[in-house]
């Protein structure tokens, strides 16, 4: 039992502390020697690996297929943005207004969540997206309608502070992430997944579980968003655009859903993009969403069974291998 | 095995990306101690960050043509140094910011903003602290918060632009119509996308004691005109301002004209209202209406110098008439010019020196092509970019009718149609 | 009375699945449930899990209506069960499967766990705590299922059709583990199963439904030589066919 | 306000809601019928527009063989996704490819044709009924048309033998693979068909509407909505619907202003996912919950 348990740690410990040798290479690396592009690449990629954490969490882990995740993300840079340059509060007011948002929206995200599935759930989310993102168009006194509010000068950082808090919060999510995914909520987010009745029927209330997963996830989306807002220095409606809610989502699927590794190793294809953007300046825009259209089509054509599975499979692996250490050792 | 793969795989990726990283910032490292160590012979870079794809990809083209064409027409030097745009794809603010970036890493100082370059707000909290001079067409009213050494707005702000719509709205009421501020309805339909213009607009007509008729915004992306020409029709109104663009403005006058329905009288807020799509149209729809434009070239020839070479030139080389979009790259362009021309070429790539000639300004109306002034105040706006230009459709071209000193032709209220 | 269910009724649309079934069970007593195929034994099961609400009648648990109450709750008050086609959680590890049912007495991990592997323990599934349960065998997931059921700490377990699918030797097993819950817990059981056989040998009392209506109450032995019994199974030949069982 | 007024309105409501339930049924008989939940029929609405423009308008090419190659095109588009991206069952999968498709052909059509709007610039002649009331005469042809397009396709699945192979393999596919219909190229065949009633609707919305790269998201919040109200596979429901929210976005506008359109429509059709998941007209059991 004892030496069981031990094992079991070391596993638990086993990816994160490779993911955090990881970032902390990226870390050390891109300051010393990188340069302003360099470090506006690296934060891009972290903003989007709490976006991939957060969209694991709901999808990957507690099977809620959220197909609008911008969503979350625009209602944490509109919290951010309006109550610091609307009603001039600091830095932590705006995070949690960002915060509060972000919880009630998601609460009435999960109470649909946990009436309707599928479909259903699909179409109801694009109508609260679409909504949402007239309503920010719309309330210009307050959102500053599509050319959004500007940031007050003194709250501008210097790119590498901006780095800094871009990974702490990368590694703090991850590290979430992984707590969770062995925690109790992780295992009844999963078994909610797996099989609502059984895990109905074991005392599980999985509509509280479903509302449970949507508002994590939607804080640490919104996390994403506030920051990013102080990133920008300014906010604008194309924040809830549809071409962020399927980037985060490939971002997860060539990564692997379901693990802590997919965000992480997803990212990558950020990093990609932001660089051969870099390289072919002009004209390349359009490309670079259809490059990542493409990706998903490949993936879905190669994949038919269904691309959520892919993920899956790709963790099975990683798991499998692990596992098999672990009787060996024994 | 795959995890380790996988680490493999990231670790050898990071150190690729830092190692290009490593590459890049070094060669603009290079980029810099050479253009420094020959001051004056190498070419003066000016750079533009403009919508050359996506959705707005007609008035960033305007904009390249008109920055390329003030080069051509300032000799491609200025004080015998050479200078020489740069051009790059800015079309979301994403892209933008990215650009900006990158022209920065390879030794960029001077840029000037793009068409509805929505990423100014970003630049103007960011530049000082990168010591880039930037000189913004952006017009948001709280574009600039606070002070700034490096950011200056060179053109109107939309405060004055839509308050400045419904004076003209007034004077036309006093003027044509026969009445004064008190009695004047006006009717205003708006997409909810240009919320912000419409804004200043109102405040406007509430201290001047103008009465709002009808006050109708639709979402951008509204198809059905019908109800909200049903509703201008069952109201008692003057004036009818449309703030619209091209997506929503088309539609409505085509809807206005198959119901057969002429309003008394109608400004448009220049956007969509001065632009050649309108005028495609028809004169049938577009004859009578006014516009209130930005700036404009089709102005009295004495009015500004140079605006009718611009015009001549323009129409010559791109085989089309200019839009103020154009003009407002050839003029933002000419006011960079005027600066740089008070300084010693050596010295243009010390943008602090820059940033101050660009801070001494001080140019009277009517001496560049876009007839505004250049003035800047505490806050770097520039306070001479104040003057409209309204302007009247007549068998298929806009001829300015107002104010006084710029007029082409005297304008005729109401319209009587053939 | 400990478990008890008056006159429940539940239809769906102009079906009535059920016709005014009242059962009984005392603390720690083995029931059955037999019929044949279609009889409303599986309306039953899920409308005393609480899947399903009864359209009249009332359900009782330790002298509280539970009547409407979710599934979730039911099982709060002591009521598990195990379902007849369930893969049990595939994603998950036998442990984590266990443990979600471990969560509903105990909030913390460190409570949870210990009790997790005594049940782990308990059905003989010792030593396979960290593998998937898609990578277990047909009578291992059994196994699993009725140790995270167990592991709510039940005083009623309900399970439906649990040995569908076991070949003879596992049949033997599983009856044995069966028997070792109700002895070492005290649990009470209630057997929903297709074929009498199986269960003769540790059921105090057997109901039989048909056609959604209870024909028949007694001992094993009362049952399988009623008269009525055998007209309703009659033609279905694997009545006494012990093992080989179709779902 | 006046009645004649008010009838105008409801009258350009209906006709207009005729289109949009055209426009929602080949949505509505995808994910109802053939299963397959295709996300990107919006911006392929777009597309035939923009092709219909182009085909017409700057190729020149006479009227009727553009119409001809616009079918063909759209059969081929629609058999092609069918074969490559949506043989399966996965409606996860489904939803994320045909989004990728959508963002491919947004941004394709902004490569190619400009994000400009463009316009067919035909004037519509209104038919006047009495004095004050009065409807567009494209918009009614257009009405008539989408009707006339249902009836058939209605006709088509019940009367030809195609037909009623798409409704053998749709409803049991194993008895129809027993009697010799490959039901896998009848699926194709299936998707393919509705792919046409796109490219119908495409034309029609080209002749009402200018059109801009995301005119698509529009049609197809719109189609989100009628099929919602309708229920997912109810086709003759999804006429009707489309003519109640055309006569709904009518009044909000007039009623209550321009600026609550869209809040109150959406706010409504996530109030019925909510209330009646199943549609207006359907009793709750005929179609299940979950799709």
């Amino acid at each position: 039992m004892r030496s069981d348990n031990l094992l079991r740690r070391e596993r638990l410990l086993h990816p994160l502390t490779a993911v955090s040798l990881a970032l902390v290479i990226l870390a050390a690396f891109v300051p010393i020697f990188g340069d302003r592009l360099m470090m506006n690449i690296a934060i891009m990629a972290m903003i989007y690996i709490i976006l991939g954490h957060s969209w694991n969490l709901l999808t990957g882990l507690a099977g809620m297929f959220s197909i609008t995740h911008a969503l979350f993300f625009g209602l944490g840079v509109y919290g951010m943005s309006i109550s610091v340059a609307k009603f001039h509060l600091p830095i932590i007011a705006g995070l949690l207004v960002g915060l509060l948002i972000n919880i009630v929206m998601s609460a009435i995200v999960g109470m649909i969540g946990s009436k309707l599935s599928g479909l259903y759930f699909v179409m109801a989310q694009v109508g609260l997206s679409q909504t949402i993102y007239t309503l920010s168009i719309q309330l210009f006194p307050l959102t500053g309608g599509v050319t959004g509010l500007s940031m007050p000068r003194e709250y501008l950082m210097d790119k590498s502070t901006l780095y800094w808090i871009a990974l702490i919060l990368a590694i703090l999510t991850t590290l979430a992430f992984a707590f969770i995914r062995k925690s109790r909520m992780g295992t009844m987010f999963v078994a909610l997944k797996e099989n609502p009745d059984l895990s109905l029927s074991l005392g599980s209330n999985v509509g509280k579980w479903r509302i449970m997963a949507t508002v994590m996830s939607a804080s640490m989306a919104s996390l994403a968003g506030s920051f990013y807002a102080l990133f920008m220095m300014s906010n604008n409606p194309e924040v809830f655009s549809m071409v962020i809610s399927l980037k985060i989502i490939i971002v997860v699927i060539v990564g692997g859903i379901g693990s802590v590794w997919g965000p992480i190793v997803g990212s990558s294809l950020v990093v990609m993009d932001e660089l051969i953007r870099g390289i072919m300046p002009t004209t390349m825009a359009p490309f670079s969403v259809i490059i990542y259209a493409l990706v998903l089509i490949i993936m879905a054509i190669r994949h038919p069974e269904g691309l959520i599975s892919i993920g899956r499979s790709i963790g099975l692996k990683l798991e499998g291998k692990s596992m098999k250490k672990v009787s060996i050792s024994k | 095995m795959l995890k380790k793969t996988i680490g493999t795989i990231l670790s050898t990726f990071l150190l690729a990306s830092t190692l290009a990283g490593c590459a890049s910032s070094s060669s603009s490292a290079k980029d810099e101690s050479s253009s420094s160590s020959s001051k004056g012979s190498e070419p003066f870079k000016i750079s533009m960050i403009t919508p050359l794809t996506g959705n707005n990809t007609f008035g960033g083209n305007e904009f390249k043509n008109g920055a390329e064409l003030a080069i051509e027409h300032l000799g491609g030097e200025i004080n015998g140094r050479k200078i020489e745009m740069e051009f790059a794809d800015g079309p979301d603010q994403n892209a933008t910011l990215s650009e900006f970036e990158r022209l920065y890493n390879k030794g960029s100082r001077v840029f000037v903003s793009g068409y509805g370059s929505g990423a100014d707000r970003t630049f103007a909290t960011m530049v000082d602290e990168m010591q880039v001079l930037y000189l913004s067409l952006a017009w948001d009213k709280d574009l600039i918060q606070g002070k700034s050494d490096y950011f200056y707005r060179v053109g109107a702000n939309v405060v004055d632009f839509s308050s400045g719509a419904m004076d003209q709205a007034v004077s036309v009421g006093e003027k044509y119509l026969g009445k004064d501020a008190k009695d004047l309805k006006v009717a205003v339909v708006y997409t909810s996308n240009f919320e912000h213009i419409v804004e200043p607009f109102k405040e406007r007509a509430k201290k001047l004691g103008v009465k709002l008729a009808l006050v109708e915004a639709y979402p951008n992306d509204t198809k059905d005109f019908v109800p909200i020409i049903t509703k201008l029709k069952n109201t008692d109104y003057d004036i009818l301002v449309p703030f619209q663009g091209v997506t929503d403005g088309t539609p409505f006058q085509k809807k206005m004209h198959e119901l057969k329905y002429t309003p008394p009288l109608t400004i448009g807020a220049g956007i969509y209202y001065d632009t050649p799509v309108f005028s495609n149209l028809g004169n049938d729809i577009t004859d009578g209406i006014l516009s209130q434009s930005y700036v404009t070239p089709f102005i009295n020839e004495e009015a500004a110098k140079g605006s009718k070479k611009f015009r001549e030139d323009y129409k010559k080389k791109y085989g089309h008439d200019p839009l103020t979009h154009a003009l407002q790259a050839y003029g933002i362009v000419n006011v960079l010019a005027k600066a740089l021309e008070s300084v010693d070429p050596a010295k243009w790539d010390d943008t602090k020196e820059l940033a101050a000639a660009v801070k001494k300004l001080d140019i009277d109306y009517g001496e560049l092509p876009w007839y505004w002034g250049v003035s800047f105040d505490k806050n770097n706006s520039n306070t001479k970019a104040d003057k409209f230009i309204l302007g009247q459709w007549n068998n298929g071209s806009l001829e300015t009718v107002f104010p006084d000193n710029l007029k082409t032709k005297d304008p005729i209220i109401p319209w009587e149609k053939k | 009375m400990f478990f008890e269910m008056s006159n429940v009724t539940k239809s769906f649309g102009g079906l009535v699945a059920n016709k005014d079934i009242s059962v009984e069970i005392a603390e720690g007593e083995i029931v059955g449930l037999i019929g044949p195929n279609g009889a409303g034994k599986s309306t039953m099961f899920k409308t005393v899990t609480g899947f399903h609400i009864p359209d009249s009648g009332s359900i009782s648990f330790g002298g509280k209506d539970i009547t409407k109450y979710e599934p979730n709750k039911i099982c709060q008050v002591g009521i598990s069960c195990t379902f007849q086609k369930s893969q049990l959680f595939s994603a998950l590890t036998l442990e984590e499967s266990v443990l979600v049912g471990a969560y509903c007495r105990h909030k913390r991990k460190s409570q949870a766990l210990p009790l997790a592997h005594r049940m782990i323990e308990f059905v003989g599934l010792g030593g396979k705590e960290e593998v998937k349960i898609s990578k277990l065998n047909m009578f291992e997931r059994k196994k699993a299922e009725l140790a995270a059921a167990l592991a709510t700490e039940p005083k009623l377990l309900l399970l439906d059709e649990l040995f569908a699918g076991l070949v003879p030797t596992e049949v033997e097993l599983m009856l044995e583990l069966v028997k070792k819950i109700n002895e070492e817990f005290g649990t009470a059981l209630f057997i929903v199963e297709h074929v009498l056989r199986v269960i003769m040998g540790i059921c105090t009392k057997v109901y039989v439904l048909e056609y959604g209506q209870l024909i028949a109450v007694g001992t094993p032995e009362e049952v399988t030589s009623s008269e009525v019994v055998i007209k309703a199974y009659l033609g279905d030949d694997d009545f006494y066919a012990a093992t080989d069982i179709k779902s | 306000m006046g009645i004649d007024t008010f009838i105008n309105i409801i009258l350009n409501g209906i006709l207009i809601g005729g289109v949009y339930g055209l426009v929602a049924s080949a949505f509505t008989f995808q994910a109802g019928a053939l299963q397959i939940v295709n996300f990107s029929y919006g911006s392929s609405t777009m597309l035939a527009m923009y092709l219909t423009f182009f085909l017409i308008k700057e190729w020149n090419i006479p009227i009727v063989f553009a119409v001809v190659i616009l079918f063909a095109l759209f059969f081929t588009i629609g058999w092609i996704m069918r074969r490559t991206i949506l043989n399966n069952t996965n409606h996860g999968t489904q939803i994320l490819t045909t989004m990728a498709v959508e963002l491919v052909i947004i941004n394709l059509v902004i490569i190619f044709f400009t994000g400009f709007p463009r316009d067919m610039a035909i004037f519509e002649k209104r038919i006047n009924i009495t004095d004050t009331i009065s409807v567009g005469l494209t918009q009614l042809i257009c009405f008539f048309l989408a009707a006339a397009v249902l009836v058939s396709f209605h006709l088509f699945l019940n009367k030809t033998w195609a037909g009623m192979s798409i409704r053998a393999v749709v409803q049991k596919k194993e008895i129809a693979n027993i009697m010799g219909i490959n039901s896998e190229r009848i699926m194709d065949l299936a998707f393919s068909i509705s792919y046409l009633i796109i490219a119908i609707a495409g034309i029609m919305l080209m002749t009402m509407f200018q059109v801009e790269p995301h005119f698509g998201n529009y049609m197809m919040t719109i189609s989100f909505l009628v099929c919602v109200t309708a229920g997912i596979g109810n086709m003759g429901g999804s006429f009707l619907s489309g003519i109640i929210i055309g006569i709904l976005s009518a009044l909000i506008t007039t009623l209550l202003g321009a600026q609550f359109h869209d809040p109150v429509l959406f706010g409504l059709f996530v109030l019925i996912l909510l209330v009646r998941p199943n549609g207006l007209f359907n009793s709750s059991k005929r179609i299940a919950r979950q799709i």
